[in-house]
């Protein structure tokens, strides 16, 4: 017994000493400076989470990215030199997030950045990115206070654009489903009590009151919770014309099964999340049924890239993409490389004056930055978004009408 | 009217808390030990009938009690291989405990991935009698947890192994001297706690999400129940979990819907403070 | 006698060996020696607990963030010199270990544990809901830039690891440390010797607060953001994944463990999703086969001609 | 019957016993003295396989018996009464007598032996239903001893039956015992009280520290200037 616990500790250490002096001797013959010679690769590096509690939504991002490489390699690459993707597991981590673009910008020497997925990662890695002067687009962290920093001090953040929508793109991209498709006077807001929600539901309000919808109740559930009985008691007392619903998170869906059963009389519809995710909705069942929401893509023709992303998609992967993170971070990649395209010289400074004028075509519609804050604009002409609605299992397209597959499908019991 | 609706949906609810707390109190009782990998067999619980019902397509029922006896025979395995070498020293075992939850939970996303899952209910529709509305599902999923608490009170009553099963948790030394081989008895009840954690979230994984984290919540309000009920207390423990469950559901209608789980905690850590040995807990003596 | 040298001996080449990094080593590896240290200063606090009072602690980033959260009040929101926001954070710190101890500390068995890691989720909860407060999400931000090279700030992590692990060894090593190890292993005796136990412990827990504390602010100072990250209970766990490979108890094992988990692990970015796998199954192994770590295993190596002492007839515990 | 050869026991890292040697013969009555601490108990405890001694052995009718389970040793006859009661506080009294039958699975029998014990102890009886954790410290000891004897041992070791009690709730205990010791059952007894101990017993046994000082027929201890200087305070 005793013996054997000092061979196992003799062979940890030799295996974590080797590991560490192997590892570290590896990392000092990193590689040259590939700065504008057209025989090396064009280095991306994608800060993404692959672990951690948002781990699943990693490898979708990976997954769009490489249908992004695919095509832009064989159209002859970025001004001749090949894309390389490099990522790195920020596991959604202020800590790895500032780590892995430390890395990739000083050991990998990445050309660009892009990536991110929550907003207090995106906001310490736009610092390193701007201290080192490497382009960063973050494709999916949406808040509000990304662009408000970089309009704040617009020639430190020179190289920073957010290709993500704000948070009053996500709810105009609900809005329709109010003003549009019911007619509705009034809604009710239920959402999470997180912040996301509650910079949601603010904003909404205000979007809201200006087509002159009014609010007429609201309700923050608990991150954890079960149990909606409460909620939706205060649902049917309230008597909305539509319940928006903001419960992006686990208890989304315990919460749309008694919204099912309790056969509340209005219809809903949520904003991206747990209730927009092909595979949870696929084992729902008919509790599935008549839940409306919005994504920023599906495979309709919107631009013409869309319909053969999709295929491409499907038949590469074999599963359906969500509509949010592989769209984002394939759009985010063509952008890169359609601007140092158009600018013609892989100068950053010439780049980011072209991501500042020019227009760019991608999955969600045409890309025009906003000149001081860099935030991609949203709306007709722009970016854009659709709405479905589920049934049996399916999502049915609704809006917009040029490319809807039906009318919103009405459960027997809405009044 | 209103308050009606929320007791049922809080004594619906809490006989679930009531099962999953059980088996916690009985492994606390008869083992001794911190086990903070409880959480992880109500997460097999939900993957295996997940795996049975969806990937095998095989029946509520069949799925339900096959997904049960391999948590209870992981649970044997477990305490067998790994808590056996080190259960005296109570750190390691927290610590051994903790990590393998961890481990279990990424062995789960290595098999099953990590995205959210769900299961269909075995009861769709919902009952309204009066005004008061009850979802099928979750009388269905009550009426069996009721059933399993109730045999398991009679098992400890009743049957020469529940007995031994007490005298274990109640006095040790005691237990030994009578000729008891403790060591069996612990392991069996580890495997019981299993089984109970396991068939908790087979009940509740038509209602909830399936997810590889989705234990330590569970983990969590089980240790608030059994430190609430008295640490060992079996009937302690039930009453907590009924308590606790009409607490969140009301404070959520009647005071804020995001107050559920901080009622929780404060619930708990007053009792900690005012009453540490819980509210039945009168095991100190003798 | 011996063990006292050897603590010595390594803090001197430790110290040595830390001076010569930033000459010989790429700038992003200072980065890495960085959070190293972090991690090394935040796995002695929770090893100070944990190996020497015996108290375990599952909510231990509640102190990490706390720091966090404090310095970032103090300097991103109302513009208070970080200096001295560092010192006041700790002081937050250790009051609230004050709060939480003295109710639980007097109880046995897990309320610790429990309500430590009850704390730790309502403040995570909290810290990601209260969005007015707390920025939710989007964390604190906007605290003062001290330095403006990795150098200074690799600098300042030595002094401050250094700083914890001396603090940690003084304690344990004088007559506290030994009343400690009276309290864990036999608390009985120790109780009828006279010793007011709830009071030795509570002075572990306020240190081990205080040095998790000031980990969580310098990190705040050096992403120059405080985020919800920093009270999760993943956290927690590589505390306890450094502890256990390196050695609980032993305060160097937290240092060795944190340079080979943030160094090897850091290297198997390839590993993906499979990292956090391997982490736990590293530290299962750990508990069960190699349970005095590498600190022990090094100690065995240099202190070779006695080992036999630790095999004395009736250590049948091992 | 039971012979202990050269026991040496750790308690922790501890030294308990320090190489004792015991006997005890069919149907003796033996008693085991010795101040707080020399390790009596422990001694007791390493003959039911709660310790295990690391070195010497333990002799059962001649085959070693250290090392197997505690489980197994109440099943070849030798069964303990602790020191301290050690009865499930929230069982009932017929429940908690109930679990020293726990190795036999004859029902019938059992039964049968729980009436006897009944006679023996006609106060438990009334109170069959009640929790244990009720009772006062006398019925407690009954219980206790009641139980021990439920297993149907061949030797019963008793660890100060007597700590606690009132003098005429301890006498009747005593008394028990020697009826149990005459119906056939060999008895090993730690007590404290030595003169009531002395009473009873074949012969003695005196351990100090560790060690086994002295063994002789109490009336030759009793005539031993030392022993009643030390023992009695005479």
């Amino acid at each position: 017994m005793v013996k054997r616990n000092k061979l196992f500790a003799v062979a940890m250490v030799l295996f974590l000493l080797v590991g560490t002096l192997g590892c570290s001797s590896q990392s000092q013959s990193g590689s040259g400076d590939s700065k504008d010679n057209p025989k090396q690769p064009y280095k991306i590096g994608l800060l993404i989470p692959m672990s951690g509690d948002a781990g699943d939504h990693g490898q979708i991002m990976i997954d769009g990215a490489k249908i992004a490489q695919e095509e832009i390699n064989a159209a002859g690459g970025i001004l001749g030199r090949q894309v390389e993707l490099i990522p790195f597991d920020s596991a959604a981590n202020t800590e790895k997030g500032v780590t892995g673009a430390k890395k990739l910008i000083e050991q990998d020497k990445v050309d660009a950045l892009v990536g991110t997925y929550r907003t207090g990662v995106a906001l310490a890695v736009m610092d390193v990115a701007a201290d080192a002067k490497i382009p960063f687009l973050i494709s999916m962290a949406a808040s509000d206070e990304i662009r408000n920093k970089i309009g704040k001090d617009n020639s430190y953040y020179k190289y920073v654009f957010k290709v993500a929508p704000d948070v009053a793109d996500y709810t105009a991209n609900l809005l329709p489903f109010l003003t549009d498709i019911t007619k509705a006077k009034t809604y009710y807001y239920a959402a999470e009590n997180t912040a996301w929600a509650k910079q949601l539901g603010s904003v909404m309000k205000k979007q809201a009151e200006a087509a002159g919808i009014k609010l007429v109740g609201e309700a923050y559930v608990d991150t954890s919770a079960t149990e909606f009985t409460a909620t939706i008691m205060d649902i049917k007392k309230a008597n909305p014309d539509v319940v928006v619903c903001g419960i992006i998170t686990a208890p989304g869906v315990p919460f749309a099964k008694q919204y099912y059963d309790a056969k509340v009389p209005v219809p809903m519809v949520v904003t991206s999340g747990v209730l927009t995710i092909p595979n949870t909705i696929k084992n729902m069942g008919a509790q599935s049924d008549y839940i409306s929401f919005g994504l920023f893509n599906i495979d309709k023709p919107i631009t013409d890239l869309t319909v053969p992303f999709w295929e491409k998609f499907q038949e590469k992967y074999g599963y359906r993409g969500t509509g949010f993170n592989e769209v984002k971070t394939y759009d985010s990649i063509r952008i890169l490389a359609e601007a140092i395209n158009k600018a013609g010289s892989f100068d950053k400074d010439a780049l980011a004056k072209t991501l500042e004028t020019e227009q760019f075509k991608g999955l969600a519609g045409t890309y025009k930055f906003d000149e001081t804050d860099h935030q991609a604009k949203w709306g007709e002409g722009y970016v854009n978004g659709v709405l479905a609605e589920w049934k049996d299992g399916k999502a049915q397209v609704i809006w917009p009408e040029n490319v809807r597959d039906s009318a919103l499908i009405r459960a027997p019991w809405w009044k | 009217m209103a308050f009606i609706q929320l007791v049922i949906s809080g004594v619906l609810q809490g006989g679930l808390y009531a099962l999953i707390a059980l088996g916690l109190t009985l492994t606390l009782g008869v083992m001794r030990i911190t086990d903070l990998s409880y959480g992880v067999y109500y997460t097999l619980g939900a993957y295996f009938s997940f795996f049975f019902i969806i990937k095998l397509g095989f029946n509520f029922v069949l799925a339900g009690i096959l997904s049960v006896v391999l948590a209870f025979l992981i649970g044997l395995l477990v305490e067998r291989l790994l808590l056996r070498r080190i259960i005296s020293d109570e750190l390691s075992v927290m610590i051994l405990t903790f990590a393998f939850a961890y481990a279990l939970e990424e062995i789960i996303v290595f098999v099953w991935g990590s995205p959210f899952r769900t299961l269909p209910p075995y009861a769709i529709g919902t009952l309204n009698i009066g005004g008061i509305l009850l979802e099928k599902q979750r009388l269905v999923s009550f009426a069996v947890a009721v059933v399993l608490i109730v045999l398991v009170l009679l098992f400890l009553k009743k049957t020469r192994f529940g007995k031994a099963l007490r005298m274990v948790s109640q006095q040790q030394h005691g237990a030994y001297l009578v000729g008891i081989d403790v060591q069996l008895i612990q392991r069996l009840t580890f495997a019981v706690g299993s089984f109970l954690a396991a068939s908790a979230a087979v009940l509740l994984s038509p209602i909830y999400l399936v997810y590889p984290a989705m234990g330590w919540s569970p983990l969590l309000k089980a240790f608030g129940i059994v430190i609430l009920g008295g640490m060992g207390s079996v009937k302690g423990t039930i009453i907590a979990a009924f308590a606790l469950a009409l607490i969140e559901v009301l404070s959520s209608y009647y005071i804020n819907q995001s107050l559920s789980q901080v009622s929780f905690f404060v619930v708990l850590i007053l009792v900690i403070l005012i009453r540490p040995s819980g509210l039945f807990g009168n095991r100190e003596g003798v | 006698m011996k063990e006292k040298k050897l603590n010595l001996i390594f803090i001197l080449f430790w110290l040595i060996a830390l001076l010569l990094v930033p000459p010989l080593f790429p700038r992003y590896l200072l980065h890495v020696f960085i959070i190293a240290h972090i991690y090394a200063a935040f796995a002695l606090s929770w090893d100070l607990l944990a190996g020497y009072v015996g108290e375990l602690s599952l909510g231990h980033s509640l102190f990490f963030g706390l720091g966090a959260y404090s310095i970032g009040y103090l300097s991103g929101k109302f513009g208070v010199d970080p200096w001295l926001s560092i010192g006041i954070s700790c002081i937050v710190t250790v009051v609230w270990g004050l709060l939480i101890g003295l109710p639980c500390l007097r109880l046995r068995g897990p309320y610790l544990a429990i309500v430590t890691l009850a704390f730790q989720m309502l403040f995570f909860l909290l810290a990601n809901s209260l969005y007015n407060l707390t920025g939710g999400e989007e964390g604190i931000r906007n605290i003062e830039r001290v330095f403006n090279s990795t150098e200074s700030y690799y600098y300042l992590s030595v002094f401050l690891v250094i700083i914890a692990f001396i603090i940690c060894y003084l304690l344990v090593s004088s007559k506290y440390g030994l009343i400690f190890r009276t309290i864990r292993e036999n608390p009985e005796a120790a109780e009828a010797a006279g010793v007011n136990i709830v009071n030795y412990k509570m002075l572990g827990y306020m240190v081990s607060a205080l040095i998790a504390g000031l980990a969580g602010s310098y990190q705040a100072l050096y992403l120059k953001i405080a985020t919800p990250d920093t009270l999760s209970m993943a956290l927690t766990f590589s505390a306890i994944t450094i502890v256990a490979i390196g050695g609980k108890g032993t305060l160097v094992g937290a240092v060795l463990g944190s340079y080979v988990t943030t160094f090897i692990f850091d290297r198997f970015a390839f590993l993906k999703d499979y990292k956090m796998l391997m982490y736990s199954i590293v530290l299962v192994l750990c508990v069960l086969f190699f349970r005095n770590g590498l600190a022990g295993a090094v100690k065995r190596v240099l202190l070779w001609r006695k080992m036999g002492v630790d095999n004395m007839p009736g250590g049948g515990k091992a | 019957m039971l012979e202990v050869k050269d026991l040496v026991v750790y308690y922790g890292k501890a030294l308990a016993l320090e190489k004792v040697s015991l006997l005890v013969k069919e149907n003796e009555f033996v008693a085991l003295v010795g101040p707080n601490g020399a390790g009596k108990t422990t001694l007791l405890n390493t003959i039911s396989g709660l310790l295990t001694p690391a070195a010497g052995e333990i002799l059962w009718n001649n085959s070693k018996i250290n090392g197997i389970k505690p489980s197994e040793i109440v099943r070849l006859g030798i069964s303990q009464c602790p020191e301290g009661r050690k009865l499930a506080p929230e069982m009932t009294v017929r429940e908690n007598l109930e679990m020293g039958a726990f190795v036999r699975k004859d029902k019938k029998k059992i039964a049968e032996d729980l009436e006897k014990t009944f006679q023996l102890f006609p106060r438990l009886k009334e109170r069959h239903l009640q929790l244990a954790g009720t009772l006062s410290g006398g019925e407690r000891q009954m219980v206790a001893i009641a139980r021990s004897l439920m297993s149907r041992p061949r030797l019963l070791m008793l660890d100060e039956p007597s700590l606690g009690l009132a003098p005429i709730i301890k006498e009747k205990i005593f008394e028990v015992i020697r009826e149990i010791n005459s119906t056939g059952t060999t008895v090993l007894l730690v007590e404290q009280d030595t003169q009531m101990a002395f009473q009873f017993a074949d012969r003695a046994y005196v351990l100090e520290t560790g060690n086994i000082v002295m063994h002789d027929k109490p009336e030759h201890l009793l005539g031993q200037s030392e022993f009643r200087k030390a023992y009695l305070g005479l």
